[in-house]
């Protein structure tokens, strides 16, 4: 019982580091550890502007990973760990990062981390990560004020993209593109969970759909799902979208389709929000702990 | 201080049968925190609310369609895994559909000799209802008596009111502590406490409560109340939940659950006609969602406790499927936040994914800004 | 295999027609200065006629079944409602319906018509529920009903004098709301319509006996509506009376809904209204559902007869009783109401499955094919020891996962390849090429 | 006389071969996204394999979700019949059969003659089926083989609360953290499978003897759990895979007669 091997749903790990900027001279170096139930990534700030980062898979064992993504964004900086002075952790595997000062919930930072990204302006945060969907909402200092997050059903998540890129054999980053790639917009597939999809993508393969075809009736799946969330939570302008399916313009378009909004871009990569945010919030609390020890 | 209430909470089978063994009477289930109390203890029974296992099981599938709440679910469950083999009778007092199945079915596959349906209106609304009510307790009285060759005279009633009203009274008091700054009990040694007056025998819960009362007047604990929380919807005795959101920087100070608040809120007036009294009482108490109309007479009380007790944010509580309270929520939740209460609504199930809810607890934790991070 | 001839029923133009206008004169009720109510099927809707003969009332559920019909509205109104915050699974009518109420649309064209006020009845946890909300989104007054006093066999003076004391309630409150004189006589001619209309669709339904049957549930559902939106109404009851006489005119001539009918089947609960097509699927194989409990009893008023055989309730009018005053009315309207089908399930699973295999019995049922609709919780109640009960008989059982008015909870393939196991099991076989499709 | 019976699974397809009842030969394709050629391919191995004579066989008979797209066969049945009909063939006193693929759980209640009585099917989700097993072995960085061992090495019961199959992998991850050992998680996640396949069985009524069929049943541990969840032993036959195929070429047989 032989089956396909290659996996299509691995994408490309990566680390980044601004050469033009030298840390040394700062006054305060925070990180930030975001540990998702699929990516994890790490974020090293230098006086609150990005200094470099890194985003990897997440393994079976989070302290692990934590490392791992801390010390590949590390790589080639000339910093070590005991350079920097704050670390928060964040994502699913936030209490697990052994050497964070502590752990902030990445609601709280996809928030920090967006108004950063998208400046003071934004006030909706739609975080499509690897198992889950929040809907937040925040003020102007990127404060969360209200929030939303997906069932227990992990329907219309990345890990499910991940699943769906596997079976219908195209690499995960092409699955967007290539579901915009059709004539007439298919109904959406009636079943997104993870395992039923599967069957469902199946039957249209068999039924002479294209893979395009199957990709863009599952995309608008997702993007319906998510929606309703939107909708609960109450969309307020302006809006952005963080997290690995930001980087997918089949569920985006779909999505600013059916909210009739363009959401904000960035420069920044979305998978490094909730780092971001968590790095953020190091340098306060490191700034508060210093206010502290002058008193 | 509560290790009793935790005892009594933990061994409540092992507590049904100690009593069994010292008096010469029998236990009755409820299913539901309606029941008319005052009757089942004036008939000399011991009336044993079955609560959740909080257990995954795998037995009701046969009996009741997977889209029914998860509580009516795993308390049927456990009378099939004969863990409530010492009740000899069972009795539903009407509220949802959802518990109804839970006693046909109970009366239709676990051995009992005795079972009553109280018709108890919906619409306690209507000045008809209390005639209507306390025209059926008195086919509860009469059943009863028959099952129990015991005369429910109008004397005992009123010992069997007075008593309930004790332990009402009483757990009125020890809530009214959970207003101070620093509440001397957390959520839940209050929730165990509440939780075990459905099943331990009031003489004994009374007597507890009134040698604890003093000591906990001036009990401090060495921990953070940090954000005041009030828990709100179905049926909630989840301490596995509670304790979880007090260990990361909360505590639950007030409630308004069936399994809380509700059931001993109000006390039982007496004008003479003790029937008509007991029937008044359960008219008059804070309602179940599936009683609360046309006027929303829930709202108004719901408000009120959270200003009481000066409550940060609500944590809205559903069962799955829990059709009554689902009608709620929405006007709840919009009712709590224009009124400066934010709120955070769970699903619950027989189970909880700690990890899952943990997340949104202590997000929302960090919203009410408990701790200034910016 | 036995062919048997068939021919479209006379009177289905009609009966389309009579459902529309209902609609239509419930939203043009004002322009002739009329009132215009909403509230349940279950509703007594014969004591709101006391107010005039320019009263009309849109009744939830059959407005939310058409609703669900429409597939695309449908839609729209669902994700309308859980926009709002309601969870998915509430009854699927009410959000519907609460979904057409926030949209603003009609399902039958036009704007949605705003009511003048609610009168509703309290039969499960959502039916108080569903118009106390839509009461507060159209700020009109709301009055409902408590029925809740168990099942006919239980019923005594104390519980029936506790609808009936609500309904003396109800008029008060009626000529409080309305500022409108109540008028008896109206209110006493609708009452000995109600009877009619609701007993005489129980004799259309024993109609259904014959072999080949008459009518096939399919069309039933179409013409049981009128029950539920106006079974106080005179055009329904002297309709049902015509639709008698020509299903009977059926019978006599052997004229069968299904030519290939070979094996007769049951359902239950409201079926999933966005795919009635899994009924033609079941023709595919000769086998027709000739009724349920459902599309007999929910409207059908029923009472066992002497020979212990189950037929049409005998009505005050037959047993020569004239209803001359407001409360004698009021009374047999309750006792009435409380004696149907449908309703007694609600305490009694038990009570269900002796009535289902009274059907399987007089109208020789091969198999009964549960709907679990997770659409509506009050005919979900029990479903569970009903198909114990029922497989107990002996009687051959299948339940489908579906949902009355929410389509994405309804999996065609997987139901389509559960019917064709059952049909196996029943031992029939597709008569046509048609395999696989449904 | 031979016949031969098409299984056209959603995952795999499988041949079967049958003379006189005994089987001839058997082969397994994965479906993809051609079944019919792979179908076409399996039955040639089936038949090169075990020498049979294409033309001697008389009936050919298709079941499995994909039936109707069998390639040139005289007739189809549903799984569930011929589960039953296969189960029967091969254990005669089997009145109770729990089929466990890669995407769906069935519980069949059969009588002597294998002739369906009841049956029960899990609804639309994962986690009452093999795929569940999969995603965790994944989860656990260990082969679904490994996976099946480990699980009957531990003694402790943990619950899973997680249901849908992507959570529960979260679940197994933070078990790990917590520092469970591999084989306990194994087994919680088999008692979960379990735990939801003998809750469905019970629909249908269990009644001995219970074999247990279909892909999953090559995994020891889920079989440990589920003889542990119905307090009794299930039969599992040799190539419980092809139950529903040999079923389908039995009903051949008796279609040509």
């Amino acid at each position: 019982m032989s089956e396909n091997t290659k996996e299509f749903w691995r994408w490309k790990e990566y680390n980044w580091h601004d050469e033009t900027m030298d840390p040394k001279v700062a006054e305060t170096i925070s990180a930030g550890v975001d540990v998702g139930s699929v990516s994890s990534q790490a974020v090293v700030m230098v006086d609150g502007r990005l200094y470099a980062y890194s985003n990897m898979r997440t393994g079976s064992d989070s302290p692990d990973s934590a490392r791992k993504a801390m010390s590949w964004a590390l790589e080639n900086t000339g910093l070590t760990l005991d350079n920097i002075h704050y670390t928060v952790g964040t994502g699913y595997g936030r209490v697990n990062v052994p050497f964070a000062d502590r752990a902030i919930t990445e609601i709280a930072c996809h928030a920090r981390g967006g108004n950063l990204m998208y400046g003071p302006t934004v006030r909706t945060i739609l975080d499509m990560g690897g198992q889950d969907c929040k809907a937040i909402h925040c003020d102007e200092k990127g404060k969360v004020t209200n929030f939303l997050m997906n069932d227990k059903c992990a329907a219309g998540t990345g890990r499910g993209m991940e699943v769906f890129a596997d079976l219908l054999a195209v690499p995960i980053e092409e699955v967007g593109e290539s579901s915009l790639d059709v004539e007439e917009e298919p109904p959406p597939v009636s079943s997104t969970c993870v395992v039923f999809a599967k069957s469902e993508a199946s039957s249209l393969l068999r039924e002479g759909w294209s893979k395009k075809r199957v990709l863009a009736a599952y995309c608008s799946a997702m993007a319906h799902r998510v929606v309703s969330l939107l909708e609960r939570i109450g969309m307020e302008k302006d809006f952005a979208i963080t997290g690995g399916i930001a980087k997918n313009a089949g569920v985006v378009t779909r999505l600013e389709r059916e909210l009739d909004i363009t959401s904000l871009k960035s420069k920044y990569d979305t998978q490094i929000a909730g780092a971001i945010g968590a790095a953020l919030f190091a340098k306060t609390l490191m700034e508060k702990q210093r206010k502290k020890v002058a008193k | 201080m509560f290790a009793k209430f935790f005892d009594w909470y933990e061994n409540r089978h092992d507590y049904a049968r100690e009593w069994l063994a010292k008096n010469d009477g029998k236990v009755i289930g409820c299913f539901c925190s309606y029941s008319p109390e005052e009757l089942i203890y004036a008939a000399g029974l011991l009336p044993v609310r079955v609560l959740g296992s909080h257990e995954p099981q795998d037995v009701t599938e046969p009996h009741i369609f997977s889209m029914f709440c998860p509580f009516c679910r795993d308390v049927l469950a456990q009378g099939l895994k004969g863990r409530y083999d010492y009740m000899k009778g069972i009795m539903l007092t009407q509220s949802c559909l959802h518990l109804r199945q839970t006693f046909t079915s109970w009366r239709n596959h676990i051995p009992a000799d005795y079972s009553f349906y109280l018709y108890m209106p919906n619409k306690v609304q209507t000045e008809h209802a209390r005639s209507y009510y306390s025209g059926e307790l008195t086919k509860v009285r009469m059943s009863l008596e028959e099952w129990t060759g015991r005369t429910i005279t109008d004397k005992l009633l009123q010992e069997a009111a007075e008593l309930c009203n004790e332990n009402r009274r009483l757990m009125r008091e020890v809530y009214d502590l959970r207003k101070e700054p620093d509440p001397p009990l957390t959520g839940l040694e209050a929730m165990v406490m509440v939780a075990s007056s459905f099943f331990v025998d009031k003489k004994d819960h009374n007597a507890e409560l009134r040698r604890i009362l003093p000591e906990l007047r001036s009990r401090r604990l060495d921990r953070e109340t940090g954000g005041r929380l009030m828990i709100v919807g179905s049926e909630n005795d989840d301490t596995k939940f509670v304790k979880m959101v007090e260990s990361i920087g909360s505590t639950v100070v007030v409630d308004d659950h069936c399994t809380g608040s509700r059931y001993f809120w109000n006390l039982t007036q007496f004008t003479g006609d003790i029937m008509q009294d007991i029937a008044d009482r359960y008219i008059d108490r804070p309602p179940c969602p599936t009683k609360d109309w046309e006027e929303r007479r829930r709202f108004p009380h719901i408000l009120n406790l959270a200003k009481e007790f000066n409550v940060a944010g609500v944590i809205l509580i559903q069962q799955k499927f829990c059709d009554p309270h689902e009608c709620d929520m929405v006007p709840l939740k919009e009712l709590l936040n224009s009124n400066g209460y934010p709120t955070l609504f769970l699903e619950f199930d027989v189970t909880v994914p700690a990890g899952q809810l943990r997340i949104r607890v202590e997000a929302f934790l960090e919203m009410l800004g408990v701790e200034e991070l910016f | 295999m036995a062919e048997y001839k068939t021919e479209p029923l006379k009177c289905w133009q009609k009966a389309k027609e009579l459902r529309l206008k209902y609609y239509k004169d419930y939203q043009n009720a004002r322009s002739k200065g009329g009132i215009r109510w909403t509230g349940g099927a279950w509703s007594f809707d014969a004591i709101p006629a006391g107010l005039g003969r320019d009263v009309y009332n849109i009744t939830g559920e059959p407005y939310a079944a058409s609703l669900a019909f429409a597939k695309r509205l449908s839609m729209g109104c669902l994700e309308a409602a859980e926009a709002k915050g309601w969870a998915r699974d509430l009854c699927s009518y009410m959000r519907n319906y609460w979904g057409s109420m926030y949209l603003r649309k009609y399902a039958f064209g036009g704007e949605y018509p705003d009511p003048d006020f609610c009168f509703q009845d309290h039969i499960c946890c959502s039916h108080g529920k569903w118009y106390q909300h839509v009461a507060e989104h159209k700020k009109v007054p709301y009055f409902c009903i408590d029925v809740s006093v168990g099942p006919y066999r239980d019923l005594d003076e104390n519980r029936l004098m506790f609808v009936v004391n609500q309904m003396h309630e109800s008029v008060e409150w009626l000529e409080k709301t309305t500022g409108r004189k109540y008028q008896d006589e109206l209110l006493i001619e609708a009452v000995e319509n109600e009877v009619r209309s609701t007993s005489v669709w129980a004799e259309i339904c024993c109609l259904n006996m014959a072999k080949p049957a008459p009518l096939d549930e399919k069309s039933m559902y179409s013409l049981y509506v009128h029950g539920t939106l106006a079974k106080h109404a005179k055009e329904v009851a002297d309709f049902y009376e015509e639709l008698r006489d020509e299903v009977k005119y059926r019978v006599d001539n052997h004229i069968a809904a299904v030519p290939g009918e070979k094996c007769r089947l049951m359902s239950d609960t409201q079926p999933p209204w966005g795919f009635l097509k899994i009924f033609r699927y079941l023709e595919n194989f000769g086998a027709i559902s000739v009724g349920s409990l459902y599309t007999f009893g929910l409207i059908g008023v029923w009472e066992t007869k002497p020979d212990g055989t189950w037929g049409p309730r005998t009505t005050p009018m037959q047993r020569g009783e004239r209803i001359t005053s407001r409360d004698q009315a009021l009374r047999i309207l309750a006792d009435w109401n409380l004696s149907k089908p449908e309703w007694q399930h609600f305490y009694d699973p038990n009570l269900k499955t002796e009535m289902m295999l009274q059907i399987v019995k007089q109208w020789r049922v091969d198999g009964v094919m549960l709907h679990l609709n997770r659409g509506c919780e009050g005919l979900s109640c029990g479903i569970m020891e009903n198909r114990l009960g029922i497989a107990k008989a002996g009687v051959p059982v299948m339940t489908f996962e579906g949902n009355m008015g929410d389509e994405r909870e309804f999996d065609e393939k997987r139901v389509t390849a559960r019917i064709d196991s059952f049909m196996e099991t029943l031992g029939v076989e597709m008569t046509e090429k048609t395999a696989g499709t449904a | 006389m031979i016949t031969a019976g098409i299984d056209m699974g959603a995952k795999y397809i499988k041949v079967v071969l049958l003379k006189d009842g005994v089987v001839q030969g058997r082969a397994i394709a994965a479906t993809g996204f051609e079944p019919t050629a792979s179908a076409l391919e399996c039955f040639e191995r089936a038949t090169k394999e075990s020498s049979v004579d294409k033309s001697s066989i008389v009936h050919i008979t298709s079941t499995g979700a994909g039936r109707k797209a069998a390639p040139n066969v005289d007739s189809d049945i549903t799984d569930v019949s011929a589960t039953a009909k296969g189960v029967v063939h091969l254990m005669k006193g089997v009145r109770t059969v729990i089929d466990v693929g890669a995407e769906e759980g069935r519980g069949i209640k059969i009588e002597a003659d294998g002739k369906v009585v009841d049956f029960a099917v899990n609804e639309k989700c994962a986690a009452g089926a093999g795929a569940f097993a999969e995603a965790m072995s994944r989860a656990l960085e260990v082969s679904i083989g490994e996976f099946g061992q480990l699980s009957l090495k531990s003694e402790k019961t943990i619950p899973m609360n997680a249901q849908c199959a992507v959570f529960a992998e979260s679940e197994v991850v933070s078990l790990v953290h917590a520092k469970t050992p591999k084989h306990d998680i194994a087994r919680s996640v088999h008692d979960a499978i379990a735990s939801r396949i003998v809750s469905m069985v019970r629909r249908v009524g269990i009644e001995k003897e219970v074999a247990l069929v279909g892909g999953v049943s090559h995994n020891p541990g889920f079989e440990d759990s589920l003889n542990r969840g119905l307090e009794m032993q299930v039969i599992v036959p040799e190539y419980p895979e092809y139950v529903g195929a040999l079923g389908a070429a039995v009903v051949a047989c008796e279609r040509a007669k």
